[in-house]
């Protein structure tokens, strides 16, 4: 290779190539007092890329609450960290990987996965639980089934193999996302509070070492090129090579660290992700007010002849970088040794405060800390309401003909891929796996047990996007307040959530409308719950030929349990129980399942929510819960109250259970009374005995409370309009996904 | 009793079964790095489940040339007890202490969910407490475990009664729609012909604890406990070789 | 007639597999591995006489189905008629 | 040198990703496909200059590694030197 070649400065066009902007590079120029080589070009372009950089959200995140008195850890390190007491606390985050995935759905997936499992074990945390939070186009789309079976094997066929069981997330078909899914993938780990690892390199002269797979020419501009340049649709030949997983490499540096970080040998450690090398060590330094110096030609490499800008750029898989304390670096190799794993000292941690790296004996990057890290541009860039949002929120009932048929109605409706079960996707999850899972897949939030103690943790991802689009705003709320409420029917008081805030491109003054009014949402109902937002990330640039996806704030909700033997799931369990109605039923169809599926609409705003009334909902349904009195609760949310009954009944693994129900509810349309989706709601079942004291519960918070039916039989009846077999239901809800998804795609070769 | 435990890099349910024995059983457990050859006098050598070395090129073939798997091979020969769930199945298979082989599920995707399982032979020491036909509701997750042999391998397995558990529905019938991977004669686990090594895809040691789901897999942990106080638990570690 | 198709991980991209192979053989003592990639072997049995044809169709199986282009090569061998 | 080890499932076992793919090929409108059957196809480097022995060899590696005996056969076949 010719290194000079590298080493030369480089002109405005160099840096537009690499996705800067001239005045970027302008900036880039007169903080270095000198223009930068493409080496050093390629390092500022990743790091003040929108992935790295945060550039263009920055300003707004800045108004989320991101503390509260169990907050050991919010936003910006690898993971936020929540204290649950006895002496742990759990570290969580949520991440996307949407565009590797659209390109190669299984490796996309898979290294999503790998991706966040390091975030969190980076901290000293054993994982101990993932969800997949899902965005497909519809099943019209010609490459949806290969995309979806795609997603779904490599989620399975990398969190299997690691050992991390994938207990609960969410999937959504809508054309929207045709050409741009969403991957977000989460995981929670727990750790003993007086051990968590941060990644902030201290102590000038102590080693850097790194650990792992070797480095190949692995998606190098993977960061700044699929995450910040619009993508076209032609990633096809932008395409660098791309990553593929090792679920196997990754479960050995698990292990490894984890068995290292219980000798005192390392004062810091940090997983080489997007923009690997470039990225870890600017940003350790950059934490821990250092410098850093590295000798390239220590780096292990996959490839012959790589250059040290491929070195510095590559985004190989499992591949970690720490700072061992001078002398202790045989500890390191020694716990590596046992595992098949090499640990090799490529640099230094310095006191100058410069990224430096050196090559064949010659410095080829010499660049400021600060300018990478803290000095990358910040925007507030314009915002403008759409021009057709009004139209597109005003919506006439009269236009809506009711169906003739109810019971053909919420057939049709269990036959949508969105409420359909999933269980087609997660019974190709281990959602068993170490032994902690109290319920899995298949209810409203996943329960997993702290082993050690008597708590238990809650987790459910949500965000319905066809809000969002409608109202960002009010979409994030519901979002927050549905991933609550899911959390709160578990049993489990929310205690922090992590968010990944998928949006078109910011350059987009609408989008950037969107994202501001989100972010809004999201802070109005964490402030209203008493929940901080501990982590978080955020996906720009998911647009395809010009058009961008809904805006797809996801949001996953933590929650603890005192006593995680007191839980509750989502189905009826005894004949007899009383079925409870907890909430109001408002005449709501805008922006609903019902009113897309059935009437092919997307059209006015989503449901009212009243955020006072959603908390004392949930402390009514958590009281409850905690106290043993019911045996079922159930949220009810996309498909309305029909729906959710439905789900009462069909959900139960083994025989069906029947409902009888009526509806006491008057002065409203039937499709909006059966398919609404009015908020803060939640269906209960339970014994005839505690009727009274639930009832004087909710009475006291001020929460409407109705009995509505009861449990048994093999029928779901809501009078007058309902009666249909539950088998029969349940045949349609679970054969709606796989029967679409298995259609002989080509994913069948993989 | 001293159950020994074998952790293979990849192995992700030896945490599980260490969990059964240690704190549902009460037992003693004994983790063997794969490395090591020493044993430790154990009883019983469990080969746990997961994806040992990746599951690369064969489920459990890379597994199988591990160092301590010369010494459970010589266990095994000996008479000592060995156990193997899921992976550890499949590795026994590899190493020819099982007969026949675990391939990819007939529908190619991995499994994960409750099954059915009918107990097909009380003479074992991993079945002894329980009742011929009775059925446990065990979990499976597997992508590999649609069990395989040759004609002649199946005829010899019946005979001999060395089919220990089949799938089935609720109602106890070995029927297709029951067969979560195309097992052949839906077996889910079988024993050698002498008895003292055994197979099963599904994870006992994911039901031991009612509350959390079930604890029928609780039967085969404590079979192998009274099998041990029976034989009078000295012996078999005596036997075993390198000792 | 038969045809025998190949597809092989791109040399770039990484091979887990065949590294834990070739890891494994050297533990057995098969010092003189020095790599080891592992592909699919597809062996098609295809009703078609004119050879010409059956190696458009055979192609483009592997454009549209048998190959992932974006990690894999293939190629093919159409067994003497 | 570079050897080429193949490894497929025995003609008894059933070979369930086969009949996927022949069932995708026909969706895909690939009628004349009558039959796929799916192996491995094993890339091996090693250095070895004698032909003879590095036969014996991969023979060796096969047997005790590469393919199992119950379900698979195997054929290699060491590139022209
Ligand atoms: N991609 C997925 N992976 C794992 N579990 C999923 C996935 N999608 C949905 N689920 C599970 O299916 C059930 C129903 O999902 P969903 O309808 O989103 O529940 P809710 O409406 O209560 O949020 C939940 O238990 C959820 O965890
Ligand atoms: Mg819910």
């Amino acid at each position: 290779m010719d290194l000079d070649k590298l080493l030369r400065p480089v002109d405005e066009y160099h840096a537009v190539e690499h996705g800067l902007t001239p005045e970027e590079f302008e900036l880039l120029c007169r903080k270095l007092g000198r223009p930068p080589n493409l080496v050093e070009l390629g390092v500022v372009s990743v790091m003040w890329s929108e992935h790295c950089s945060y550039k263009s959200s920055r300003v707004h995140l800045k108004k989320l609450p991101t503390h509260g008195p169990r907050v050991l850890q919010g936003p910006g390190e690898n993971a936020g960290v929540v204290d649950i007491g006895d002496g742990l606390a759990v570290v969580f985050k949520m991440e996307s990987h949407n565009h590797p995935s659209y390109v190669e759905p299984y490796q996309g997936a898979a290294t999503g996965v790998g991706g966040i499992l390091r975030d969190v074990f980076t901290m000293g945390a054993r994982p101990i639980a993932s969800l997949d939070s899902l965005r497909f186009g519809s099943f019209d789309h010609p490459r949806t089934r290969y995309l979806l079976s795609g997603v779904v094997g490599g989620i399975g066929g990398y969190g299997n193999c690691v050992g991390v069981p994938t207990v609960g997330g969410e999937t959504y078909f809508d054309s929207g996302y045709d050409l741009n899914i969403l991957v977000n993938a989460f995981t929670l780990g727990v750790v003993e509070k007086d051990r968590i690892f941060r990644a902030r390199a201290a102590g000038p002269g102590n080693p850097i070492m790194y650990v792992g797979a070797k480095t190949g020419r692995d998606g190098i501009h993977g960061a700044s090129l699929l995450a910040s340049a619009e993508f076209r649709g032609e990633a096809e030949d932008k395409r660098p090579t791309v990553q593929v997983g090792d679920p196997f490499t990754e479960k050995l540096l698990l292990e490894a660290c984890l068995e290292l970080m219980a000798h005192d040998a390392i004062v810091a450690i940090q997983d080489m992700g997007a923009a690997g090398l470039t990225s870890s060590s600017a940003e350790m330094a950059a934490r821990g007010g250092t410098g850093v110096w590295l000798d390239l030609d220590r780096v292990p490499t996959r490839a012959a002849g790589m250059t040290p800008y491929e070195i510095l750029l590559s985004e190989s898989q499992e591949r970690m970088l720490l700072v061992a304390q001078a002398g202790k670096e045989e500890v390191v190799r020694e716990v590596f040794r046992k595992w098949d794993l090499d640990a090799v000292v490529i640099g230094q941690v310095t006191d100058d405060g410069l990224f430096r790296a050196q090559f064949a004996g010659r410095e080829v990057v010499r660049l400021p800390v600060r300018l990478l890290a803290d000095d990358a541009p910040l925007y507030e860039r314009p915002v403008r309401v759409p021009a057709d949002l009004e139209e597109r929120q005003t919506l006439r009932f009269e236009d809506i003909a009711p169906p003739e048929d109810w019971n053909q109605a919420l057939l049709a409706m269990l036959d949508s891929p969105n409420l359909a079960s999933k269980a087609w996707i997660y019974s190709q999850y281990d959602f068993l796996v170490r032994g902690n899972t109290v319920v899995g897949p298949g209810s409203d939030a996943a329960v997993l047990r702290i082993k050690g103690t008597d708590k238990g943790i809650a987790v459910s991802v949500d965000c319905n996007s066809r809000y969002c689009l409608q109202d960002p705003y009010v979409g994030a709320v519901i979002a927050v307040a549905e991933a609550a409420r899911n959390v709160s029917c578990a049993g489990a008081e929310p205690i922090g959530l992590t968010d990944c805030l998928n949006f078109g491109s910011p350059e987009k003054p609408e989008v950037m409308w969107q994202f501001e009014q989100a972010v809004c949402g999201i802070r109005d109902a964490c402030v209203a719950l008493e929940v901080p937002v501990v982590s978080g990330n955020v996906s720009f640039y998911n647009e395809t030929e010009g058009r961008s996806i809904p805006p797809t704030p996801t949001i996953a909700m933590v929650g603890l349990l005192p006593n995680v033997r007191h839980f509750a799931t989502q189905w009826f369990k005894e004949e007899g129980d009383v079925i409870v109605l907890l909430g109001r039923t408002r005449e709501e169809l805008g922006a609903s399942e019902y009113l897309a599926w059935v009437h092919g609409r997307v059209a006015g705003v989503p449901p009212w929510i009243d955020l006072a009334l959603e908390k004392k909902v949930q402390q009514v349904v958590r009281r409850a819960v905690q106290d043993g009195l019911v045996r079922s609760a159930h949220d009810v949310s996309e498909g309305g109250l029909a729906v959710a009954l439905a789900e009462c009944c069909m959900s139960r693994p083994g025989a069906a259970m029947g409902a009888e129900v009526d509806l006491p509810i008057e002065g409203m349309r039937v499709d909006a009374l059966l398919f609404g989706e009015s908020q803060s709601r939640v269906i209960l079942s339970l014994h005839r005995r505690h009727v009274a004291r639930v009832r004087d519960l909710a009475t006291a918070a001020g929460v409407p409370f109705v009995a509505i039916g009861e449990v048994g039989g093999r029928r779901l009846v809501i009078r007058p309009w309902i009666d249909v077999p539950v088998e029969e239901l349940r045949r349609v809800w679970g054969q709606a996904l796989a029967r679409r998804a298995e259609v002989a795609t080509g994913a069948a070769a993989g | 009793m001293r159950w020994g435990v074998v952790i293979f890099p990849g192995s992700n349910d030896d945490q599980d079964a260490l969990w059964a024995i240690e704190q549902v059983l009460g037992e003693t457990a004994v983790p063997l790095w794969h490395k090591e050859r020493d044993l430790k006098g154990v009883d019983l050598v469990l080969l746990p489940g997961g994806f040992s070395f990746g599951d690369y090129l064969r489920c459990g073939a890379l597994a199988r040339f591990s160092p301590v798997m010369d010494s459970v091979i010589q266990f095994a020969r000996a008479g000592g007890l060995v156990w193997g769930i899921c992976n550890g199945f499949q590795v026994l298979c590899e190493a020819g202490l099982l007969p026949g082989a675990l391939v990819r599920n007939r529908s190619r995707r991995f499994v994960c969910g409750m099954v059915n399982v009918r107990v097909e032979t009380t003479d074992t020491p991993f079945t002894r407490l329980c009742r011929r036909g009775e059925v446990l509701e065990i979990p499976i997750k597997h992508g590999e475990g649609c069990y395989v042999a040759d004609a002649q391998t199946l005829q010899r397995l019946e005979e001999n009664h060395q089919v220990v558990l089949r799938y089935v529905d609720a109602t106890g019938r070995a029927v297709e729609e029951a067969n979560p991977n195309g097992s052949l004669r839906n077996i889910a686990g079988v024993v050698n012909h002498t008895r003292n090594v055994f197979g099963l895809m599904p994870h006992p040691e994911h039901a031991v604890e009612k509350w959390m789901g079930s604890d029928d897999g609780l039967k085969l942990f404590q079979s192998v406990l009274s099998a041990q106080r029976q034989a009078g638990s000295t012996e078999s570690a005596a036997v075993v070789p390198g000792h | 007639m038969r045809v025998h198709v190949i597809v092989t991980p791109k040399r770039e991209v990484l091979d887990p597999q065949g590294q834990a192979v070739a890891h494994s053989l050297h533990a057995l003592g098969f010092a003189e591995v020095q790599e080891v990639r592992i592909g699919k072997f597809i062996e098609l049995e295809i009703e078609e006489s004119d050879r010409q044809r059956a190696a458009a169709r055979v192609e483009e199986m592997c454009r549209r189905l048998l190959a992932n282009g974006v990690i894999e090569d293939f190629r093919f061998q159409i067994e003497g008629a």
